[in-house]
């Protein structure tokens, strides 16, 4: 009867169906199929406005991707340097890493955005996209400094006891050993906060950055078709979030079942 | 420019950033002999992007005040507007001082919120674009919506389920505003050759030529 | 196999967990090719004192010298000591995502600019030598314990070591693979490796062991060849461990 | 060396603090008194604008508290319907939770706010703080739903058993057994969801809404301070989330040394 | 404690899990007072049949009569045969959040709306029955393993059960606390409480046991008193069994 202390974890991205869970499994098609036939019901039966907001649209879509991979990319290399930094036995760098990562939880990521590109853009001239990548990344590269710190030392310290051994030091035995065995548990998690990070690049429309939201409102200021433009804004980023969650989910199983280590 | 003002500047359907402020600029370049890229930025950030040097000018119906010249230079003036309030077509209001105890909306940092702030008993309200303060006005949200006399006709008078709804209640007795190009304080070069083009374009009288085809009258 | 010069030499060495003296002013001289086995009860500081030798473990006083180099020293590149002395763990601690022939040639590729080519004709030469040959394409989870322990071994040879440490090789292992391991570790002493094996196996003791050495709470009891520990132990501590074990 | 699946867990609240992570109890020391000595240093040696912005703020925080506690409230109650639909062996009940799970956690929360506020406003007219509060928690009560699924299945299955045999029915056991064990589960994942609102009613600012980032903005449009302005609401919120999280930490400790059960 | 009218009635109930028949076409008439006692190895069936008399099991196919009530039909209220049913499992099962007599008042005080003072009153006199009036107000982790099982005991006669079943509830105890949860057992069957009970304790069978049922693979192998199962049991099976248990 000794209760074991349970770690609840709700992650910030999409839920993730899992064969697991019959439930958001079976909800994970109704949403999906649910959003594409609405979709194509509202284009087709009201071509004016829907059909004309789809076609508003997709430069925005694409301006939502690039802003999504390029501040992933950078998010993984800040989240990888702050994450050796967390395990690091320099208590500086350890000091820096945690420091980050606790400022940077503390403070709302809109609150970033509109930090880094207005204020810190009195010091340096950086353009819209640039600067929006820079502030997502550097939000979400806290958040993977805790996924790769916690990846990191799901490895077995007996790796390290045995790269160390043979003669690697710190610093090959991370490279050489630990990273290629930590990515199978970075990877899920990582998946998820590519999720959450595409679904908060719509906050860079705050920004002026012309991303789906913005194209979106851009079209509803004009058109003032506010109801039918949010309408299809959201069903875009469902079945683009309920697309990429399948894939994390497709990922994680072949990581359980795929036997080659 | 911040491209939710119609009619001075907006995206149309095709996407591209149109209004009276933008072919007056055009003009105005045309006739200065340079070139512009015009790009769309929030407005409660547009000052702070000319100040990072993101853009060099801002042309997006910027009233000249004494407290935003102290910050940056401003062109000769190219256009005269008046803050006007919608209002719903059942208020009997006709001047802001009968809307006190109510909520008033207007745009982040304009004159229009300016105005409405410095009245006491209104209820001032703040939006990151004058749409969806109109959009609430619509909803029933708010009780009124300040901001500059085109803007408000273009909302109250041209668009088809707003006509219905709402109205002009009067144009504010704030005083003539003139807009003007604002540029970073000290940056004479740009601000000679907007001037210029401005000059060249009202001499020319081209300014009449905007005004009928975006404002009508 | 009675070659004089000592190869490790270990001085004082004392190393402490907080208050707890999990290695407690020990001084021992290991031949060049000796086999020196270790004994004790659980938690007497075996794997502890073997670790310090290869300083996984950093020693809290006193000094090590391996081949004549002073391991505490800052001049000393520890890594290049660690290179003299393979070691292997109870748990294999093989590279999971490294084949058996990858899990040999990685270090003396990365580590000694071993040629790739190279590397592999050696690592193939000592999986024959651990009777593995044929598992040399095999991930590590798919090997058994024995398997694995013995290209665990394998792979600490391919760097090529002075010193083999072994700490509890084979206690993870189901009985059956026992002699598998032990098999390889004889022949490892018969080719004249210097060896220091901490076991509970005492046939291979009494069979291989040049030196049985008894540590409990720290500190070395008593030590002396098998025959004498095996036939009259001195002290009363050896005699109760050893009714137990044997 | 059978490597069982490891589940990474970084929760979209703060980072928070505990002394089994030293690194991060130690940044949270740093964060807080660095702010702190900021906040003051700037305030003293610039009064002008800093005072001002300070002086300007407080019912902005007011209303972020008000939003941010009105949403909880809601969205608890939400999550707790969401979670037994999500557990109930009734099909539709459990589709439905699920579905609204999967709906909500697709879309980001900006999109929602905006379709909450504006697009629903043509049909229902409510104030707009009101209309904030009801996104606010219709989005963070799908997270909650996770949250009291997670912590009610944490409960042995033995202790619903024990109750059924003794008579009890299903909503009886539900609430005189299984959920008042389940809050000591359920209770930090709280505290994070609770920061990670308050964070996330920042959103609420683009909504008119005259939270803290939007009495700040308004306070950097007309005075052109935006640097100053963006950094102090930056950090009073660090402020404010830093206490939470010490809150949550200390709430946490206590329910793991409080030996009553 | 021969009264002769059956209170439980179990006709050809069999009870599958997917593909695997937990309990295969099983029937049993128990009569009230009649003490029974369930053997059988690991999977047998035996908890898997005790659970479906009060229905934490729903049958597969057959029919169970408890006190008259067919628990399968629609018109029974499944939580009022509860009632009459107590259960004492092998974890003991209480309420964490709850002090020792708040477990017992619970039931009562929430289902048969009995005053709070009544219950507690009637609470106290049970936890002297089963000899722990003294930790009435203590949370069950602060209480031994056999302590919870008889406050878990005392738990479920709260509710003035017509019926108790016991699935193992002496094998998750210690060897010392098995004595005094078998002791209040005992007393209860004196009382002459109809119990069917699944344990391994042979002892308090032969001591307590009107009836003995041995149960593998999900059937009833063999049924008879004591005397005839320890003394000369019919099935090979049973033999086997017991062989191996005594
Ligand atoms: N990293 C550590 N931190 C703290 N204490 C340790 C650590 N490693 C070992 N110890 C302690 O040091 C003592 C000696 O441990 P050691 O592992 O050397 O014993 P051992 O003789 O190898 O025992 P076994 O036969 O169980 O492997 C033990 O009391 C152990 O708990
Ligand atoms: N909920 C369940 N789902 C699937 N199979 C089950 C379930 N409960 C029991 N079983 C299976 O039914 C069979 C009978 O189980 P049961 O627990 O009744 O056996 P038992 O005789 O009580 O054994 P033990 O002495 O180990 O408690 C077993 O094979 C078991 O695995
Ligand atoms: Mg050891
Ligand atoms: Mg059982």
């Amino acid at each position: 009867m000794t209760q074991e202390k349970i770690i609840i974890d709700v992650g910030d991205g999409a839920a993730i169906p899992s064969k697991k869970d019959m439930g958001l499994f079976s909800a994970w098609r109704i949403s999906f199929c649910g959003a594409i036939v609405l979709l194509i019901y509202l284009v087709i039966s009201r071509p004016d406005p829907y059909l004309k907001i789809v076609k508003f649209l997709p430069d925005g879509i694409i301006v939502t991707f690039q802003v999504t991979f390029f501040s992933i990319g950078l998010a993984l290399i800040i989240g990888l340097i702050t994450g050796l930094g967390r395990i690091s036995r320099n208590r500086i760098a350890n000091a820096i890493a945690s420091t980050y990562i606790e400022v940077i939880r503390g403070i709302p990521l809109l609150v970033q955005l509109f930090y880094i590109y207005y204020a810190l853009g009195r010091f340096v001239r950086v353009p819209d996209m640039v600067a929006a990548v820079i502030a997502m990344s550097v939000c979400y590269g806290a958040y993977m400094g805790e996924v790769f710190r916690a990846g990191i030392e799901s490895i077995d310290k007996g790796q390290t006891e045995a790269a160390r051994s043979l003669g690697f030091n710190r610093t090959q035995t991370m490279f050489y050993v630990i990273l290629p065995q930590a990515w199978r548990t970075i990877l899920p998690p990582v998946g998820n906060e590519f999720i959450a990070l595409l679904k908060d690049t719509s906050l860079v429309s705050i920004l002026a950055v012309a991303d789906l939201l913005r194209r979106g409102r851009e079209f509803a200021a004009e058109s003032f078709a506010y109801f039918e433009t949010y309408t299809i804004i959201a069903l875009i980023y469902l079945l683009i979030t309920l697309l990429l969650s399948k894939l994390v989910s497709i990922m994680e199983d072949r990581l359980n079942y795929y036997g080659k280590f | 420019t911040d491209a939710t003002w119609p009619p001075m500047e907006f995206v149309n359907a095709d996407k591209e950033i149109v209004g009276f402020d933008i072919d007056y600029m055009k003009a105005a370049a045309k006739e200065g002999g340079y070139q512009v890229e015009f790009k769309s930025v929030a407005w409660d950030g547009i000052f702070g992007g000319l100040e990072a040097g993101k853009y060099d000018a801002v042309c997006s119906s910027v009233t000249i005040t004494e407290e935003r010249k102290k910050t940056m230079d401003f062109s000769m003036p190219y256009f005269k507007v008046r803050q006007a309030l919608v209002v719903p077509k059942e208020s009997n209001a006709t001047t802001l001082e009968e809307m006190t105890g109510k909520t008033v909306g207007a745009q982040i940092g304009t004159t229009g919120y300016f105005a409405i702030k410095e009245m006491e008993g209104i209820v001032a309200k703040s939006y990151d674009e004058i749409g969806l303060a109109m959009e609430d006005l619509f909803n029933g949200r708010i009780d009124g919506v300040v901001c500059d006399d085109p803007v408000a006709a273009q909302y109250a008078l041209q668009r088809e389920d707003y006509k219905a709804k709402l109205k002009i209640a009067a144009v504010l007795d704030t005083g003539d505003e003139y807009y003007g190009v604002a540029v970073k304080k000290g940056n004479t070069e740009v601000l000679d050759l907007i001037n210029k083009g401005i000059q060249a374009v009202e001499e020319k009288g081209l300014a009449n030529e905007f005004r009928a085809k975006w404002i009508g009258q | 196999m009675e070659n004089s010069e000592p190869i490790i030499r270990i001085e004082n060495v004392t190393k402490r967990f907080g208050h707890l003296k999990a290695v407690d002013n020990v001084s021992l001289t290991i031949k060049t090719g000796e086999k020196v086995v270790i004994i004790g009860p659980s938690g007497s500081g075996k794997s502890t004192l073997l670790r310090t030798i290869n300083r996984l473990e950093e020693i809290t006083s006193g000094r090590i010298l391996v081949d004549g180099m002073d391991i505490m020293d800052r001049a000393t590149d520890i890594n290049r000591v660690r290179m003299e002395v393979g070691m292997v763990f109870q748990n294999f601690n093989l590279f999971p995502h490294k084949t058996a022939l990858q899990n040999l040639t990685m270090a003396p590729v990365k580590l000694k600019k071993i040629p790739r080519q190279e590397a592999e004709k050696n690592a193939l030469r000592l999986l024959k030598k651990v009777n593995i040959a044929e598992k040399a394409d095999v991930y590590p989870t798919q090997l058994s314990g024995g398997q694995q322990q013995r290209v665990a071994i394998a792979r600490a040879l391919a760097m090529n070591p002075k010193i083999m440490l072994f700490d509890e090789p084979t206690s993870a292992l189901d009985p059956e693979m026992i002699g598998e391991v032990l098999d390889v570790m004889k022949t490892l002493a018969l080719e004249g490796m210097t060896m220091i094996v901490v076991t509970h196996e005492m046939g291979f003791a009494r069979e291989v062991a040049d030196r049985v050495i008894f540590m409990d709470h720290g500190a070395v009891v008593e030590e002396g060849t098998p025959e004498h520990f095996f036939k009259n132990p001195t002290h009363d501590r050896t005699k109760l461990f050893l009714s137990q074990i044997l």
